[in-house]
């Protein structure tokens, strides 16, 4: 047993966050969250060039086989970089096509995906991210996870079957959402039928473990980049004459952040490796617990400064918001990990 | 010891249900940070003073009802309770009101309270600077004199309503060679339109230009607008921070319709088990700031001046008002995310709590020193 | 509306602070704690000749007639000072026995719980505190509070009638409890029966909201004690060269306790005006929280010898801890509030 | 990266799992903090050491397995899944045997550590003074030469398990007039026993003698009780305070048991659904802690110093384990009172954790000044 990130691993972070340092992320997800991708896709083809998407993706399909640590090492620098996207969405959607009985849909569309020529979305839930800009929508209609001994009741009317389509074109223009840059659709319905029956639920299942460790990880990368960012900013500020991170307050609250985010952390990389619903239940609500509270410290001891959008920090505050309810709130992540029968 | 309203008081609080009833606009206006919902907001202030609701704790010389201040938290009462408007005006009413009713000549009250009362002029106020956000004593905005007058020179910031708002008040250095950075500070107020001023809006979390930047160049302000004594600023700006303004800056009305809002959104989501304690919470927290209130109020009223205690007030009311909006933010689930709903809006306003009006941190160690005597550290 | 104490119930807190401070309380609770309770005795007697058991009983029966907030003024004396012994329960006793249908309990064993000649204590659940140096102990079995209609099942089995016995003396000693001055007893069973019915569940539902408000007023006591000694402590105590106190860290966490104390008060006030079980409630869930956490921060910003039993602060530590606890949950007093269909 | 264990490692579980079924009390044995129980806690050390499980970590030649360090995270996985008892040598065992690795003699290793590691001799540590808590560089307590040694004069305090133990170790000013307070002062070990030491017991929260005040009046130590240089003993205790003991003072199989017990327990009461969020917590919360461990592991076998990291460490479990056992307490409702239950016990222990081994004030300040570089403050 060796619970560390080998150096290829870790040259593999590096070479990320060097270039996203060097691509100005910050101005590409100003242009996604006002309706104008171009910045963002040009992103999106060198994440996808880097081998990202491709760590969601078999062989077979021109991927490089599902690798969930380096795919959470990958998106920890996405999170801490604040890439905007469905970046979440198209790992699950490859992890969804992937787990199908039908290697048909895979075969059709997971290549352009492992490539960066195509982005997808998927709902499983009350909406469908970006569905505007992407090229691939997925919509899993009906139970979206197999059923499960304990939860079949007596005497219960049958359920729908699942259904998987690729969706049409949203008809209507995104609603506003507090984190500027998740563009929420309501999904259209209808389209073509790519798959029903029970595998695609159980496929579905395996899409929501996708997601959330994908978002586990891009939530610790936001939360690592707010406590670089605040210890930055209270270096260099002053008030009464002194730096603002000397006072004991500011740094004690910064030491909490620290400790949330460090022990987030290595339930990220367990998780990716058992991928266990319990395990990534776990890391998802833990990780996006700690982006949260930094957010708040990273606010508050940023002052008036980080309460504005025109403060590139907006950017992982509102992200951090809204990561932590996405794919699964805190509570039923909570929900599962003491359902759950086995124990760590 | 009692919480009974005398009959009369509940007069007065059936009559404002009433006309609550009566002129509550039945949609919400919209958003009071652009600049439809800013007029929208103008034009609502209007009709509350139309009817002597705008101010009802001023005197009615200047458009109020004299109405003291346990009427006062009645109205705020009935007034959440009805989902009325938010206040564009409150800048004026609540901060600078109470300095020209203690430190203004007569001609200033009658000259700017009326206009305030009805909507007609909307206030910004411009007390930070870039370098001077808790640590306000480091001012730098210079108020030189000039016949007749002063010009205003340098550059404020986050001024709350700044960006549509006609006017604005605030402290200026007027003498740079004081031994005490409290010392050589005139409080005067201007207009946003005047020559020389520059008004760049800034967006908060949301987008929303709630506040804006203020570049001043040699901005002419008549004598007739300074405050107090001319390097007496800092006394006439303090001087009214114990007054009932740390009651009044965020009434219990408002968190009490707020968590009856939020205990109706649990229940109609099913009443879920695991945000119970956390709706409790709101219900027993707001109740607790309303009780809180009317104690500081009696004790107000027997002359004692609030002081230090509002710090206890400060930090309650901005921690509270995050934990109530990120309740409802969770009870929504993925509803919780759109940016257009009352509740956002609500949740985006609430963090800017512990930041404004003195930090929380600040306020914590007002409470230690002041409050608990423990002694100055270097903080 | 005047929300504020008048001179005469600040003169009353007055003198029974002085009259506690002047007894060397903490002497007695130690007495207490060990089973010798003659000091505790002559403390009561004190304490009641001072009027306070008189304040939860009809003047008919040799009291003051009920009066909640003298009493919550005086209770908040008794938890600021830790006296030991059955204070709550005597006066929950007292509002059972004032709320019978029969008058007969009341006129027999009221008088002396007013004049301090006798103490009482009251099981409503599954202990009888100081069971055996008390002098009256009522135990209630079956429904303790009247069936309201929204929890009336459809065809359950009828309730078992509810009884109100006056015990027996314990037969086995209290077993030790992590607050050592509350000595808890299992109830010992039979005993005579002093009343059966409902008016008993009524009154035993009457007797549960005295208690909690007692309950309520302690714990702010227990609270602004901690809160004090803990001030006074790191006012005196140098590490570094300094006061502990001059620490921001330590500045911060005793302005938490003082804002949690000072609002909880108000809650306190309030309930004893209305007596609604939802205000009472809600002051006892918030003032036993804060002084909960108040006990935290002592403990922590006393370090080592605050975790002293010889040191005096460990009486109230212990007591913020059982107090949350007695009466009540917190979760319970929680689901009383979002369950009462009244708003404030 | 990986999480699986060689099959070596999991045969030497399998053993560890197999003796401690075979051997762990089944019924609890009395409290270790009483005279009784310390006695019968000294009596299991013997039981595991003389099939080598006491220390398992050591070297083969002083009673030890010499696993290494995953095969000791295992090891305590299944002592404490087994419900094993207490462990009455930790102050020696985890204290002071790294000190003496690293800078005792031989001659001191080899007449300590055996003793040690069957529970022969039970050490206590003397490290705080009244006037030295947090700020252990002003110690006060004195060694002064003599012939052959040292006399030691002066009070320690919170001396944990001296209040039964037999030997203590602790730092004494040898050199009053040296210019830091970090100099001058030598690592001693001393008899509890000796001439001229007084135990005065100390009760914790629960009465319970957890610690003991020593006061010393020229207690004889003879120099083959110095470890280290005489003068150096602040360079002594610091060096290995960044070694595995940052790893091991809490060690993750206890809390990982504690978790599962309490998630049994809320299980038990019905899985009331208002503490289902807490019970989750403290199952994730010891995953985190054991994973966070098995990567600090992987570092210090890689040749890493722990350092400041164990401050976060530090801070986790201590916040952990009492937010575990006010779960607990809470789930036991009225029966959460009793002080005679494992997890009452387990609660007053917990509560000592923030404070003791550097409270949780310094670390923050640690945390933040050496891992994220903030200035230095007067704190």
């Amino acid at each position: 047993m060796r619970f560390l990130l080998d150096a290829e691993q870790q040259a593999f972070a590096a070479s990320l966050d060097a270039m996203l340092t060097a691509a100005a992320t910050p101005a590409a997800v100003r242009d996604w969250s006002r309706g104008a991708p171009a910045s963002g896709r040009a992103l999106w083809r060198r994440v996808a060039e880097a081998g990202v998407f491709a760590l969601a993706i078999p062989e077979a399909y021109k991927g490089l086989d599902p690798r969930p640590v380096e795919l959470a090492v990958a998106f920890v620098e996405l999170g801490r970089h604040a890439v905007p996207g469905p970046v979440v969405e198209t790992v699950a959607a490859a992890a969804l096509l992937t787990a199908l009985d039908d290697p048909g849909p895979a075969e059709r569309l997971l290549p352009a995906l492992a490539s960066g020529d195509a982005t997808a979305t998927l709902t499983l839930g009350p909406y469908a991210l970006d569905a505007d800009t992407t090229d691939v929508r997925l919509t899993v209609s009906g139970p979206t996870a197999p059923a499960r001994p304990s939860e079949v009741p007596g005497p219960a009317a049958p359920a729908p079957p699942t259904e998987l389509r690729l969706a049409p074109a949203p008809g209507a223009p995104p609603r506003p959402c507090l984190d500027p840059a998740r563009r929420l659709f309501a999904p259209a319905p209808g389209g073509e039928l790519l798959a029903t029956g029970a595998h695609v639920a159980a496929a579905s299942a395996q899409a929501l473990t996708w997601a959330r460790l994908a978002t586990a990880a891009q939530a610790l990368g936001v939360g690592l980049a707010l406590l670089d960012r605040t210890v930055t900013h209270v270096r260099q500020r002053t008030q009464f004459g002194v730096p603002v991170g000397s006072f004991q307050a500011v740094k004690h609250r910064l030491a909490d952040a620290k400790i949330a985010l460090e022990f987030a952390r290595p339930l990220l990389f367990g998780a990716a490796l058992t991928m266990t619903e319990q395990d990534v239940a776990a890391a998802k609500v833990t990780a996006c617990e700690a982006a949260y509270a930094t957010a708040r410290t990273a606010l508050q001891l940023h002052g008036a400064i980080g309460y504005t959008a025109e403060y590139d920090l907006s950017l992982w505050l509102t992200k951090a918001r809204a990561l932590r309810g996405a794919w699964g709130s805190p509570a039923q992540c909570r929900a599962l990990v003491v359902g759950g029968d086995r124990r760590w | 010891m009692d919480l009974t309203h005398s009959p009369a008081d509940e007069a007065f609080r059936a009559e404002a249900r009433a006309w609550l009833d009566a002129h509550t606009p039945p949609v919400p206006l919209p958003s009071l940070e652009t600049e439809e919902g800013f007029a929208a907001h103008r034009a609502w202030e209007a009709e509350l003073a139309a009817d002597r609701w705008s101010v009802v704790n001023w005197p009615t010389e200047y458009g109020g009802r004299d109405c003291g201040l346990i009427r006062w938290l009645l109205f705020e009462e009935e007034y959440h309770a009805a989902g009325a408007p938010g206040r564009v005006g409150q800048n004026g009413v609540s901060l600078l009101a109470p300095t020209l009713f203690e430190h203004g000549t007569g001609e200033q009250r009658a000259r700017v309270l009326p206009p305030m009362a009805t909507g007609e002029v909307i206030w910004a106020q411009a007390w930070s600077e870039p370098e001077a956000g808790s640590d306000l004593a480091s001012l730098r905005s210079r108020a030189v004199r000039t016949a007749g007058g002063w010009l205003l020179s340098g550059q404020k910031t986050w001024s709350s309503r700044a960006a549509f708002a006609d006017r604005a008040f605030g402290l200026f250095r007027s003498d740079p060679d004081t031994p005490g950075p409290h010392q050589g500070l005139t409080y005067l107020m201007f207009d946003l339109r005047a020559q020389g001023v520059t008004v760049r809006p800034i967006g908060r979390l949301d987008g929303k230009p709630a506040f804006a930047e203020l570049f001043l160049d040699e901005v002419f302000v008549p004598d007739d607008d300074v405050i107090g004594e001319p390097g007496q600023g800092w006394r006439v700006a303090m001087s009214t921070a114990g007054n009932e303004r740390g009651l009044t800056l965020r009434s219990p009305g408002r968190f009490l319709a707020s968590a009856a809002r939020l205990a109706g959104l649990w229940q109609a989501r099913g009443r879920p088990q695991d945000s119970a304690d956390r709706v409790a919470d709101a219900l027993i927290g707001a109740r607790a700031y309303q009780l809180f209130t009317y104690a500081a109020a009696a004790r107000f009223l027997d002359g004692a001046s609030t002081g230090p205690e509002s710090s206890l007030n400060k930090v309650f009311w901005s921690e509270y008002d995050i934990a109530l909006h990120e309740t409802a933010l969770d009870l929504l689930g993925a509803d919780g995310e759109w940016a257009d709903t009352g509740w956002s809006e609500g949740y985006v306003f609430a963090l800017a709590g512990p930041i404004y009006a003195g930090t929380n941190e600040i306020q914590r160690d007002i409470i230690a020193e002041r409050l608990l005597g423990l002694p100055k550290g270097r903080r």
